[in-house]
């Protein structure tokens, strides 16, 4: 899979300074602009621009297309199954990921079933923003990375940017994509990451990975917020010798195996960092496909997550939990010393 | 011949209309019942016997851009969007050739080519599917209604409540039909309720709800009707709440043992063919012709289910398709 | 004295009690702002800052086996039950002695030993959890009300909607009390239902509902009374929409700029504050004591929290404790 | 963790013929009998018996701590998270594990929650009974294995029992149990497996496997009513001189890692096999804890289970995607052939 597989260019490009946050918004506003079927919904997000302010200045700009809910997920997640049916192509904003888990039919029995069940009659092309993680003092219903669950749903595409580039990227390879997408967005980063995004660029195809560092020591798989860790990890250990082959793979589905496989086999050593708790994390999935290919490692492969807790408030105590950049570095030292 | 006696005379060709398509959808399900009791069929089947009323009272409403969305009982539904019986019993015997070349089942019909957009086998699930037919119809042009259509029991359900109330606050050109047959299951609704007037609720809303009499396919066009038309026109959705009964078990199969005293006889002098068979008898219509009209079904959907039944099986290859565009 | 002056006078005094409770109230959330503010607290804090007349109506009604389930919002709730500030602080700071031990936060704090089962972060769920409650207590031979606590957004959430469903259909005795603010977050809610007196909605459950106002703890407390001695002996659940205000933003650093035209002026005269003081006044209550009702929950206040920083941060290495049995 | 960790008999022991469904009563109808906290509820179960007749009885022996409820799966779990709260031991049926997804919040973020963020001074011993699979015709909505979602939930216990012994025993467990339980059943096997069930045995405490075949060439973890498939392949691979070691691990959480490791160790073959989708399935976790245990395979670890697809209703359909006893012994053969 190409780090970027892209369809014809559609719009001239220009390159702008902006956060993380306001690469989502450039998105948006490029979706609502080239495709008039869109629709944005999702509380808060039309008058007031969204709890972040991410959405903000598209009702101005596109009207009735986008607009208010109120607080009613399944109504939210239902009508965007509905409205794609009949041609739309809904963007609907779920505010946290921990709230998906009260609508979580409409994801799993609905939205992933209507192509399939109808033989490609019928479509779903839903994009379904959220955005999840800890952040400090938030309490264990806003603090979930759930990634793992919507991997195991079959017809569901999962990304998860971390870079103000691909905030803009994924997204509007989402909104564009013919299946029905979730992009996992992280708050912590909506002000951050300010720097040039190239907007206006060619489509890109759901898939690919991006290599953040080369190395020849281990093959260290992660996304999400995470990899800012684990590049700050890799490069304390380059200064101690130990060379990491970074990983951050974007499109969880459709995930990039064979890259993944070909780097530990070249490594010989595999680490899976990522936020959600590691039982059951996709983190097992990875493993298990490199394990699958009959890869030969030097080290049993080493897994870090959230050590299976549910998620507390304080942020004395969320430090007693999830790796930091200090923790996974120490981890992968003494586990390829181990080796 | 007087004015009077014409539009008794069309009000009698509209009854005997009405008892034709009755019969087709009890004879399909007759039909379905025995090729499910033979083994054709497998799996659980929801049959709507004696809730036919409702569906046919419907049928002449819902318009070429308008869009139907059923439960698991939804046959009768989805004959009345005109899908063809043999399509429908081919993918209720698992056959390439069913509506959803054996993918939905008997549970999941969905027929989007005839405003069918399918049954749901979630209580109340459609209802919130339903909203985003009539939200996009905002959009594209379309005078779109949307119909969706459930049970006493889905009432409960909280993705029902989150549809009326986003259709309601933005004024949705839904029409929420209830069919109560007063089961939810296997389990009466009025033991399930703090008010059985399931209709009451739309108030809270803010929309308008009427309770009808579903058994009568005359007055179902009449009042859903009315709900269609208003919302046609931008005036949002209603809730209709139309009584009606199932003769049968829930699902086929089911011993059907907890019929309350009385309720059997009741519900056979309400059921619809009973109700219109005397409406055209005391009109004057002949036995020939009431006696047609279920002569002509069941030899519908006996030769639609024979050829059905004469397709072949779906193929397991391609049984990985259409996951992803 | 005469007996109408003795009324007047008796009322007086219990206007004073609640003007001191709400201070406890509001100088509690002024002060958590504070430390949110200088970087002591951390993440999303939401005060109830305005609404304080409703949890002061109601904290005389709550049983000692009673159980009340709040938002979010709930820091006044908690008070209500008469959970210690301290302890409140400390929990909000992260500190080892919180009512949590720092694991639940602003957003989840849980004293069960007070009756107080906790604050929710998921819209809508305490409501489900507090039929629950009412539940236990027809099998564990209390007089158990349950209390819900939510707001006005909420009533659109599915949960709630099932939560009073079944506390209706079993006569449960749960209170559903809506604190209706006018807004869900940054929207107002009059624009997300086709039907703004939130309180009708109950008769489609078949249970009373009405609205008060919720700024009059004494309103309050004698309507909300009423709900909890209708379910105490029996009588099913009841609906109350308490009108209110807040006053600050949904969350402290919420810019608060969504506000239409009056609101703020309106919202000002009827805040609890303003009514009790404008109440006291009139009955000839003098500035002092109006004042020292201020003074001393500040006073109360500062030392409370001031002890809450001196405690020592949740140990980390009691993280993973408490999973499981 | 031993294969029954005991807690002091309660009762006096008796044998009988029951069949799965039957012996699922006799648990609830032990459970009800010798914990008066319990209460039993959902949809159809007092009254009618349930839709399986599974509880048939216990409402005319038990009145009014068994009871039918509305089709509302929020307000189910969520008063079983109030009513355990508050004292009580509620056992409640969701129906069809498909549909725990429309009330899915009160699992994850509820009742796994309430332990933990109160430092155990509020618990939630609520034993929630489900079933799942496929079965031939059932639609796509109610086919699905969804352990996975829920074995990603630290807080909740889940097991998956497929004899009619266990079914008595694990839930007699899970509703002694002090933790929240999902017990997840299968309707295809309520009739079945009519043999000797002990009863009123001593509580066994969570956790523990079943080796149901000892063997040298391979280990198989399974579970659920796949254990059936793999028994019989490994019954025909047997005649072929492929001898299987089987471990039914009945207890997903807490899972035996100990004992599949070892088995891993000692025959040098790993597979899983369930009927949940591959993906995100915890086939994934298995092979993960055994490859990070450092084991050496002389294979690469197989997993086979639903290869990643909605579930179709024609039974052809499903008989080209859920492996069957022969698609599993030829695959497993075929496997450690290529060793
Ligand atoms: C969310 C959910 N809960 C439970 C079920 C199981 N179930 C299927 S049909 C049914 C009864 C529905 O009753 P009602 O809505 O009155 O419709 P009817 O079957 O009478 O047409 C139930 C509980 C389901 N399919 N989905
Ligand atoms: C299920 C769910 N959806 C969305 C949110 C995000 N959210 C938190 S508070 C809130 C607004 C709630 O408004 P209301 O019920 O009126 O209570 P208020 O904040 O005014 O007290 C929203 C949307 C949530 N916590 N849970
Ligand atoms: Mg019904
Ligand atoms: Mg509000």
């Amino acid at each position: 899979m190409p780090d970027t597989a892209v369809s014809p260019a559609s719009t001239a490009t220009e390159t702008r300074e902006l956060t993380y946050g306001e690469a989502v918004n450039a998105a948006l506003r490029r979706c609502l602009d080239e495709i008039p079927e869109t629709l944005l919904y999702g509380e808060d997000i039309a008058t007031p621009g969204g709890v972040f302010g991410v959405t903000r200045g598209l009702r101005r700009d596109f009207g009735d297309r986008v607009f208010d809910t109120p607080i009613s997920e399944s109504a939210i997640l239902g009508s965007a199954v509905g409205a794609a049916m009949l041609g739309r192509r809904p963007i609907v904003e779920i505010m946290w990921v921990d709230f998906s888990l009260v609508a979580f039919d409409q994801v799993v029995n609905q939205l992933a079933n209507v192509r399939y069940v109808s033989r490609g009659e019928l479509t779903a092309p839903v994009t379904i923003r959220t955005q999840q993680g800890s952040a400090p003092g938030a309490c264990a219903q806003h603090s979930q990375s759930l990634e793992a669950l919507f991997l195991h749903v079959p017809g569901l595409r999962v990304c998860m940017p971390w870079t103000a580039q691909d905030a803009y990227d994924l997204l509007v390879a989402a909104v564009h994509s013919d299946d029905p997408v979730l992009v996992i967005e992280n708050r912590t980063l909506y002000p951050t990451g300010k720097g040039p995004v190239r907007l206006g660029g060619p489509v890109q195809t759901p898939g690919g990975l991006r290599v953040r560092r080369k190395g020849s020591d281990a093959t260290v798989v992660t996304w999400g917020a995470m990899t800012a860790r684990v590049l700050e990890a890799a490069a304390t250990l380059a200064e101690q010798g130990i060379s990491l082959e970074v990983l951050e793979t974007v499109w969880l589905n459709p995930f990039p195996t064979d890259e993944v496989v070909a780097s530990a086999a070249r490594t010989g050593a595999l680490a899976v960092v990522h936020e959600a708790n590691t039982t059951g994390g996709f983190g097992a999935e990875v493993v298990a496909r490199v394990a699958g290919a009959g890869v030969a490692l030097r080290v049993p492969p080493l897994r870090l997550g959230l050590p299976d807790s549910r998620v507390p408030a304080a942020p004395s105590l969320v430090a007693g939990l999830l790796p930091g950049a200090g923790d996974i570095s120490e981890s992968v030292r003494d586990w390829l010393h181990s080796a | 011949m007087t004015a009077t006696d014409a539009a008794a005379g069309s009000a009698t060709a509209t009854a005997l209309a009405d008892l034709r398509q009755v019969w087709r959808m009890r004879a399909f399900e007759e039909r379905v019942r025995e090729l499910r009791l033979a083994g054709d069929a497998v799996g659980s089947i929801h049959l709507g016997i004696g809730q036919e009323g409702v569906a046919v009272g419907a049928s002449g409403l819902i318009g070429p851009d308008d869009a139907v969305f059923a439960t698991y009982r939804g046959h009768s539904w989805a004959i009345a969007c005109g899908v063809e019986p043999e399509a429908l019993f081919a993918e209720i015997l698992g056959r390439a050739t069913g509506v959803n070349g054996g993918r939905g089942g008997s549970a999941h019909l969905t027929a989007p080519g005839h405003g069918f957009f399918g049954e749901n086998s979630i209580v109340g699930a459609g209802a919130p599917i339903a909203c985003g037919a009539a939200l996009a119809g905002r959009h594209d042009g379309t005078d779109r209604v949307a119909l969706t259509v459930f049970g006493d029991g889905a009432m409960n359900q909280g993705a029902v409540h989150e549809a009326m109330n986003f259709a309601a606050a933005f004024s949705l050109p839904v029409v929420f039909l209830c069919e109560n047959n007063s089961w939810s299951e296997l389990t009466p609704i009025d033991e399930m309720v703090g008010q059985p007037e399931l209709f009451r609720r739309a108030a809270g809303y803010g929309m308008p709800g009427e309770r009808i009499d579903g058994n009568d396919p005359e007055q179902v066009r009449d009042r859903l009707g009315d709900a269609f038309e208003v919302a046609r026109e931008g005036g949002g959705p209603t809730l209709v709440e139309a009584m009606t009964q199932r003769l049968v078990g829930h699902y086929i199969g089911d011993a059907d043992q907890y019929r309350r005293p009385g309720e059997r006889e009741r519900d056979a002098e309400n059921e619809p063919v009973a109700l219109l068979t005397r409406r055209l008898r005391d009109a004057g219509t002949s036995d020939d012709d009431i006696a047609g009209a279920e002569r002509a079904a069941r030899e519908e959907m006996e030769s639609a289910s024979a050829a059905a039944l004469a397709a072949p099986l779906a193929d397991p290859t391609t049984a990985k398709e259409h996951l992803y565009a």
